[in-house]
């Protein structure tokens, strides 16, 4: 007989969530805190802080600057965290750079490509101009959408897009028109964080692979909740977020393959990305270095570094099935209720743990008013996507995102919550 | 937390029949205001007789609390002197903008004192705020420099 | 009698290093630890890791997004911080942009005036082309250099500079040639992060106003160690890095005055920098928001407030006159050395914390080696201005940058260093 | 920390009498190195002779972990088989990256053997590693086309 692998564990709630300090806080005159708002950004256990704690009382120093025993120390332990992000996303430590966040990851390969521009030789594929087509989808939050229209205006190209299905799916009929000879680049989202929409990148990376056309992956609400391998989706570019994966905020991730990553233009300039500089000219290291100016995240990279062997020691696997359950309850009992709508795919198929939904009647803003006001946080508006809720034709709607410390009978207080709602604004 | 004392019944009411809701003609100014996080927008307009609000009529979509705001907002202002609803204007964004530490006073705000509550939730108070934002601009637009000066609403 | 103001009261070494809890460490076999290397970044006392981890256990989550109780609580707490810094230099809260490091910061202004060649008529102040100057020194960091070349190179602009004297000073013998009517931007540090030196930004603001140049102030070295106002310098834009005095790394800030934050073209875009988006095009919030796109380095902005309290409870007279006592002690003894030659100015006048110099013989990375085998951590190199070393004939030097917690009698240690650095190299 | 244990004699020997030192004409392959932290420099030029090097010759300016180190290289390199050199190449690298855990063979790599100590500094390694990676470009340059394979330096 063999060991059963970690993987295939079941997740302990339980145990899960005594790692975390504040899910036994209150809210709103002792309501305990129902915290469905990981979608936006998820709580860190105490691991991350004592990782992070950790290195600031001991090895506290600039990493790559300095010659001294703290400066040893916190280089390795910052590489040695770029070594664990990499290794969790299938990548190699070289094609990880840091960021502040997914967003500045979406902007460096916005900007370097049109600094490209004004580059050598070796970033002449980066180039775009008049007449090349960035293609993204309708389904993208702001800020996989915001960059590449600003590419476009920099540059003179034309931003195109994919349409979604009134069921929430991305609409992939025109694919072959859409990502066309003129593409140069091809931006989704992995996981939509509103309609918990999962993209399968093949079709996508395929076709831009046909054209010539750099892919870039949102996987933003993907890396956190499921197992990815970056490599084998094959996909050119990805970001994700420190913070909503059980990681500090002020840290992101943008990997790049190794080839692009080394022909693209810098973006942010500055120390520790020279090679040479003179007064009147500098040359770059190489990446990832190239793409990190300045004293870096550090005491946050390594408390990713901890988030990750922590989601690691609990199985990404596990995480995504508990997630699943929590999933398959909420859209059961929201299904169930009069007048609530849900947005997005209403089963768990190719859907992760962000559920939406409208209540007839009640303003998304008063229902979220009230599930908070019985210590339910959920997030309300239009999640960074705007075009999105246009599409659906809703101004705004309400989330819950779920995470591995949440438990399948919190699910009741979200019930609670709509009831209470549709009860206090008349409309039951 | 207690909801009632955020949704007081006159803000209840004001959001089940807003007053002054559908746009008229004429008009002296107009605004159109939305609130980015969560997509709530407004339109405004307001119609002037010498020194006097003559008309402010709106439409738009939004929650209880912007939507009861505009209503209030409407009966605060129509039918008095510019320099009485500039006053309430400043009146209001003080109270909303107080975190719940302003003791508004009731012969200026009326029915308005009803969102004193709605202040001490900071996410809230743009809602509250969005109808008088575009009142605000809406008299400037129709040339009443003094609406520039007072409080800044953000 | 009246009570003496706290500011005016010296600093209590032994008090403020209990505060550090990795200044008890030991390197190298057993030596305490004498940290010299506050210039590339500074340790973090238990105030700001506990504020950090206070925000994380209670009130973590995502600021100015959600509607719930802890939503309201970040935002609160972000924004505090938001103020404490503005205050700290003068300046209001609308003004105070958090970026990720100072070097963010610079590329922030640098990309914001090459974006205006797109934006609207608002932004055209801030335009640059063929023609037109960029006016730095040669005694800036790479930080305030490698940005202006590439705005140069995406704008067609030229690149001037101020030269340096052999004593380390700023030569002003050409500045109403070289800031003319062509400049748009005049960036220059406040304190050289290698001389010490402190610049007066008095003639070079004024002179900048006259030709309608904006003035950029690298405050990365003069904000962590004395008193800043920078309303009264009369900057239009500064930055600072929070890693530098006593904060958190991962959390820098820009100022700009009002009016310019207002009318600049936003740089970073996405999510919570927005107005209105659709598929077309967007519009963007007022400032501080269009310029914080992602969601910020939250408990890392608040870390930072923590520091400034704990700055201003010491008082930053006092720091500022800590630091003059150990550099003081540190020109005296290093100038009683044969074969040691200071870098920079040689007295405390109109001069920082930084004492760089070479030992005749033995090459940087030997004293530097030989001082980290006794425990102190200095930094050698060229502390990223390559240039700067350049003009003063050396490939590089030996930096110890002090703060606060340093005690005058650690210059003992370095003053052992070089002897032995010196012995052990046999060139004394 | 010993320093003796870093700086063995023999690095300091090297340090203060370079072997190979001076750039000799005529040459098959050149390079120039910098080190971008501590701006150290270092131009080296290769001259074969078949399959044999025939000479190294070098100048530049570096700390005395570099100094030492390009002129070990010349006394392994010089007048051998160019596939002996690049495996010496291959044994310094590992040497050098191994976090002073690889335990260095003496027969291939002679005074090299000294640098051991040196790996457990990483802000050093780079220092040692300076005059190698300009050995391996110049060969390159010269048209050793199997100098681009092997261990990777950075
Ligand atoms: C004078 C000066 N400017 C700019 C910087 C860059 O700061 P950061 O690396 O935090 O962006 C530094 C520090 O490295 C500095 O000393
Ligand atoms: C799908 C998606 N993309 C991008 C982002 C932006 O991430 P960040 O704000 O951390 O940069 C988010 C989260 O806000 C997201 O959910």
């Amino acid at each position: 007989m063999t060991a059963t692998p970690l993987e295939a564990a079941p997740l302990d709630v339980a145990a899960v969530r005594a790692d975390f300090p504040i899910l036994t806080r209150t809210v709103r005159d002792g309501k305990p805190l129902v915290y469905f708002d990981s979608g936006a950004t998820s709580q860190r256990p105490r691991q991350v802080l004592a990782a992070e704690r950790a290195y600031v009382e001991t090895s506290n120093s600039a990493v790559h600057r300095g010659a001294h025993q703290l400066a040893e120390e916190a280089t390795d332990a910052f590489e040695d965290a770029r070594e664990r992000v990499a290794k969790f996303v299938g990548v190699d430590a070289g094609e990880v750079v840091f960021t502040k966040n997914a967003t500045e990851g979406i902007n460096l390969v916005a900007y370097s490509m049109s600094n490209a521009a004004t580059a050598g030789e070796e970033a002449k594929r980066f180039r775009v101009g008049e007449g090349d087509e960035i293609v993204i989808t309708e389904m993208e939050h702001h800020a996989n959408l915001v960059p590449w229209q600003q590419l476009c205006r920099r540059t003179g190209a034309t931003l195109r897009w994919f349409g979604v299905t009134d069921d929430g799916r991305l609409d992939l009929s025109d694919i072959d028109s859409l990502i066309n000879e003129r593409t140069k680049v091809v931006a989704f989202t992995h996981q939509s964080n509103v309609l918990g929409t999962v993209n399968d990148p093949a079709p996508l990376v395929e076709r831009a692979r046909k054209v010539g056309a750099l892919t870039v992956l949102d996987a933003c609400q993907s890396v956190p909740h499921a197992p990815v391998n970056l490599r084998e989706l094959g996909v050119d570019f990805a970001v994700f977020s420190g913070h909503k994966m059980l990681g500090p905020s002020g840290v992101g991730v943008l990997y790049g393959r190794r080839e692009l990553l080394e022909a693209m233009p810098p973006f942010l300039t500055g120390g520790s990305m020279i090679e040479l500089v003179t007064m009147e000219r500098s040359t770059f290291a190489p990446p990832p270095q190239k793409f990190e100016a300045g004293v870096p995240m550090t005491s946050q990279a390594i408390g990713l570094g901890a988030a990750i062997d922590y989601l690691r020691a609990v199985g990404m696997s596990a995480v995504a099935e508990h997630e699943k359950q929590l999933t398959e309850a909420a859209l059961t009992a929201l299904g169930e209720i009069d007048g609530v709508r849900i947005i997005g795919p209403t089963t768990t198929e190719s859907r992760g743990g962000a559920v939406s939904f409208v209540v007839d009647g009640v303003h998304p803003h008063d229902v979220g008013q009230v599930m908070d006001s019985m210590g339910v946080a959920v997030r309300v508006g239009h999640h960074c996507a705007w075009p999105l809720h246009r599409r659906l034709g809703i101004p705004a709607s309400v989330r819950a995102s779920f995470y591995l410390y949440n438990s399948v009978h919190e699910i009741d207080a979200l019930v609670a919550g709509v009831r209470e709602a549709q009860r206090f604004f008349g409309v039951v | 937390m207690d909801l009632e004392a955020m949704y007081q019944e006159i803000i209840l009411d004001h959001y089940k029949n807003p007053h002054g809701r559908g746009l008229r003609e004429p008009y002296d100014g107009e605004s159109y205001q939305i609130n980015p996080t969560c997509g709530d927008e407004l339109q405004l307009r307001v119609k002037l007789d010498g020194d006097r609000i003559a008309d402010v009529s709106h439409t738009g979509q939004g929650c209880s609390i912007s939507q009861a705001s505009v209503s209030v907002l409407t009966d605060l202002v129509v039918d008095r002197p510019v320099d009485d609803a500039l006053a309430k204007l400043d009146a209001f964004v003080e109270l909303m903008q107080g975190r719940g530490k302003v003791e508004p006073d009731e012969d200026v705000l009326e029915d308005g004192v009803a969102f004193a509550g709605v202040a001490k939730y900071p996410a809230r108070v743009k809602c509250a705020l969005l109808g008088w934002m575009a009142f605000k601009a809406a008299l400037v637009q129709a040339g009443v420099e003094k609406a520039r000066e007072g409080a800044e609403i953000s």
